[in-house]
């Protein structure tokens, strides 16, 4: 068995003549938490799908440890998943909305029991056996979906947008009781979603895509600290996104004056995209300042103050607990491991 | 509107509504000269084969339908959106057309010497005799009230979420399992209105037996119409007849909504 | 099942549906010894004045409807949910009596010694002589074909989402502004559908006319009737006159639809 | 006129025998952005439905600048609504839409027009005049629900969770120009939403509920730094909520050691809740740690780690941009002014 449970190679897919996927290659280890980020109409969804086997490539394979699945319809995988708006059957009842995927192999009515009643414990739904879907609240239905895509025992579970539909609060505590199934069963998730946090939170390895592309895949902390270009920065986090040219190894001009930073290997002046995180530039005082620029608003985020300082030449945004007021002139200093060159797109 | 306005608004609809089945239970219960009695009722036990023939061919012909007009939907609801109106205007086309000009075309059609006999001798085929027969009023019924089983069972189908046929498959259900446990389930208000829609008006059916049948096998539609516009002209007895027909529909509609409603909870297939 | 096994089966419902069809085209294009000939269709000028009393009193019928049953189905979507159920059903209680014994009950009531001159003699005022007149004609329509536009209206209705109402009154419109510029522009499918199914079974209607207008009002449905069954026997010259009106319809019925898909951006009240 | 537009007095309100709001009393001034933030159920969007006058309170009173508006209809307030589904008239175009409370007025046909254009571009909408709403995304409903609600000049503009339909960036987007909008036109806004970042970066003043009751009231900054209780303090942001015990003034007992603090004024040895924001627990090396504990996991989400540290009796949520490996003993430190002790509910 190779190391990879799915492999996609090459894949291709068009809805109407539009491109949605252009050429896709990614593998998922057996047991990882993997996630596709990207904003809506990226393409992750059909990526999701025809893992599923929803949707069959137009070129490109799929492959299953190593077999060619692009032809194996979704009730032969041994993937569940699910759906984003959670696709619960409302004709029956909680217990028979577990229970479905055994009927169907025509398990013995007491193991069916016995196998519902442990994914009602396990999604904290005791009691709920006799209640009709419809009549339970979003976070209560996203429970039920775990428990009927779980029971089954597949060896990857994907999951569309599964928290979208919940509130901030629920969203949280959902992210924590999600991972631990996970650790728990010991089964490979894929994940898709449009919200970073989630991604980072969540995942053992984030697949950024944008527009039918992967732009980018590693580990949250790859993906948070070394974007590979400015598209990647701007969506995993709040980022200032300048202009600016390398004027050798080591040395990039931004803002009007020059930095150190700990990037090389680019072209002589290449003209690139400066990558600066809100919570990297510091206010200092004095001779210590890089820049200097004006206080231009202030607004309060609870752990930090988000403020706009307008430099000459471009207009940053920074966290800091502390807050200078409006109108104040401030220092700024960013250290050379904090400034990311990427190249334009 | 307010409230308060629209009370007696309600009351004199209600009147308009109700005053003609307050007459009809006066005509139900009373004699030719205006004496209340159960007479009528008791003269309907005379008709009892007519009550008998009537349910059964209703019977049989919305099974009929539900067997014929289920796939049509189905199928129907399956094809290209673009399509589907299309096919649905063809099935309703008949439904615009005159009831009787439809009856007549089939009587044409299953003569002795009709369509049917004259093309089936072309190919060198034995004539049928179909015409006059129960099978002929069947077919007739079934022809007039398909429409009737494949609109709602189709609109219900049509509105099946994609995603839980996707659902049931991603559990491992397949093609068939996909139809038997999840999208007949999910029809089967449909079903329950279709049946209703062709059984209601197929029980009291009436000149279709006279056409297709040849007068042999009267119906309870074709009994009530002689007591009010033919030859044996007794306004109270069909009163008595039609009331009776409404109580059994209206006992009828009650057990489906209810089977129906309780759908979500205890229907399960085995 | 699969597109390739349901081609076939929706062909040999089209021969089903559509055969007798066919059949009429043959019957309205041929005269009584089979040669083909436009004389069905030239013969139709002859019965002029019934082709317009049919079309005024279906017309006249269905705007009374939308008169009567607009404001009704309004009313009752404004009642507590937990009586709602109990009125739909009281507005379709007729619906589940033959139709003859509906019509007949209005004869005995409008006669010139029926129960309503008797009612009124009862309270001292004079009596009114309906019977035998369009108007009588108009009130059975009325009366049969009310529910058909009581129930689209008030589907229309009670789906409307209280939020639009809220958010019209919170923009400045009061009670009757809301009305007349979000929810009756929002029940305009409604109307359509509800126009649609009273004026096609309204216009060729039959029998009512005979009962409640004494035989002097025949309209195209009696006519069509006296080709097939009655004493005219002309199936020709029927098939000819059913097809006329069922090109009329689908004409009205392809106006009224390609109205309301626009009615999204141009339907502007003044 | 008062210096208050809105008041509320000991205002109830029951649904079907359940008491929805207990007795609500708030002021909203003029030109003021006002918050109202709770979980769903807490009676937030009744208190702005009474206000906007689609409910009517069952007691008390409301006033709009002195004035007892209790009995009058919605149609006749200078406050205009944006729902939480945008309630956008789905038979008109997005230009009726948004003219639709000019038309109501018979405002003349140029004048219509030159406002619904000025509306249009304020909420950069030009150019989808003749648009179906029904064609519109989630942001272009909202942007078209603003210009309808705005363009009758309200006084006040009543919001109920109008970014809840959105995605993570677009609510960020519109965060900042819903704000702008308020700036620019001057309008008092009272705005419903359960996600506390939203409250925290757009109000001026913000209202936490919780069934139906007015737990505090307060800038942001006073909600953030100064809960009033556990409830507020857990909702308004992440915090690490135990119980203890004062000992004397400026004087806590928890987590098994004595604190200083600088709380002062409870009943001697009142038991008390003990909250302490993850980002205010640092850690430290030697004997500057105040408590010891054993790192249990360490999730990445972005900007910092969080790690859950074990010491005895309580296991800490820690936010830090530092990380130790799981496992390792920590020594953990809390400054005085961190510490935040409030009565039992």
């Amino acid at each position: 068995m190779s190391e990879h449970l799915i492999r996609l190679e090459n894949v291709v897919k068009e809805f109407g003549g539009k491109r949605i996927l252009n050429s896709i290659n990614l593998t998922v280890k057996d047991k990882e938490f993997l996630t596709l980020l990207g904003p809506s109409g990226c393409g992750k969804t059909t990526t999701l799908r025809i893992i599923g086997g929803f949707e069959t490539p137009d070129s490109g394979v799929v492959y299953f440890e190593d077999q060619n699945y692009n032809s194996v319809p979704p009730y032969k995988r041994r993937v569940n998943t699910i759906f984003q708006k959670y696709a619960l059957f409302t004709h029956l009842n909680v217990y028979e909305n577990i229970a479905f995927g055994l009927r169907i192999q025509k398990k013995p009515e007491d193991e069916i029991k016995n196998r519902v009643c442990e994914m009602l414990r396990l999604v904290n739904l005791e009691g709920y056996e006799k209640r009709s879907v419809s009549r339970l609240s979003g976070g209560e239905q996203q429970r039920v979906a775990i428990a009927r895509a779980v029971i089954n025992h597949p060896q990857v579970l994907l999951l569309d947008e599964p928290l979208g539909a919940l509130d901030l609060k629920l969203r949280k505590e959902m992210q924590v009781e999600l991972k631990d199934i996970q650790k728990k069963l010991g089964i490979t998730f894929v994940y898709v979603t449009h919200d970073q946090e989630e991604a980072l939170t969540m995942s053992d390895k984030i697949i950024v895509m944008n527009k039918g592309t992967i732009l980018q895949c590693g580990t949250p902390l790859d993906i948070y600290n070394e974007p590979q270009n400015a598209f990647v920065a701007d969506f995993i986090g709040e980022s200032n996104i300048l202009p600016g040219v390398m004027i050798g190894d080591y040395k990039a001009v931004f803002a009007g004056r020059d930095f150190e930073c700990s990037d090389f290997g680019f072209l002589p002046d290449e003209n690139v995209d400066v990558v600066i995180r809100p919570e990297d530039l510091k206010i200092v005082s004095g001779d210590a300042a890089q820049l200097q620029g004006v206080v231009r608003s202030i607004v309060f985020k609870g752990v930090h103050y988000e403020m706009m300082v307008e430099t000459e030449g471009f207009t940053f945004m920074i966290h800091s607990t502390l807050c200078e007021p409006v109108g104040t002139t401030v220092g700024l200093y960013i250290q050379p491991f904090d400034i990311h060159i990427m190249h334009k797109a | 509107m307010k409230a308060r306005t629209s009370v007696p608004y309600i009351f004199w609809m209600a009147i308009f509504v109700v005053a003609p089945l307050i007459l009809v239970l006066i005509y139900a219960f009373s004699s030719k000269n205006g004496a209340p009695t159960f007479d009528n009722f008791r003269m309907m036990a005379d008709y009892g084969p007519i009550f008998t023939r009537s349910f059964l061919l209703a019977f049989f012909a919305t099974i009929i339908c539900l067997i014929i007009g289920y796939p049509l939907a189905y199928v129907l609801s399956r094809q290209d959106h673009r399509y589907q109106p299309f096919f649905v205007m063809l099935i309703m086309l008949p439904m615009w057309m005159n009831f009787l000009l439809r009856t007549y075309a089939w009587m044409s059609i299953l003569e002795n010497n009709g369509f049917l006999n004259r093309f089936l001798a072309t190919v060198g085929l034995p004539p049928v005799s179909i015409i006059n027969t129960p099978s002929a009023v069947l077919l007739g019924m079934v022809y007039n009230y398909l429409p009737f089983m494949v609109l709602p069972v189709y609109n219900v189908l049509i509105k099946i979420d994609v995603k839980l046929i996707e659902a049931a498959q991603d559990l491992g259900a397949n093609r068939r399992t996909v139809f038997r446990r999840v999208i007949f389930p999910l029809s089967f208000p449909g079903v329950l209105s279709g049946v209703t829609m062709v059984f209601v008006p197929a029980v009291s059916t009436f000149i279709i037996s006279t056409m297709l049948g040849g007068g042999k096998y009267m119906m309870v539609g074709d009994l009530i119409e002689k007591q009010f516009v033919g030859a044996a002209y007794n306004p109270h007895l069909g009163s008595a007849i039609s009331l009776f027909m409404m109580l059994i529909i209206i006992i009828c509609m009650s057990v489906m909504n209810r089977f129906d409603s309780n759908s979500g909870e205890e229907v399960i297939l085995p």
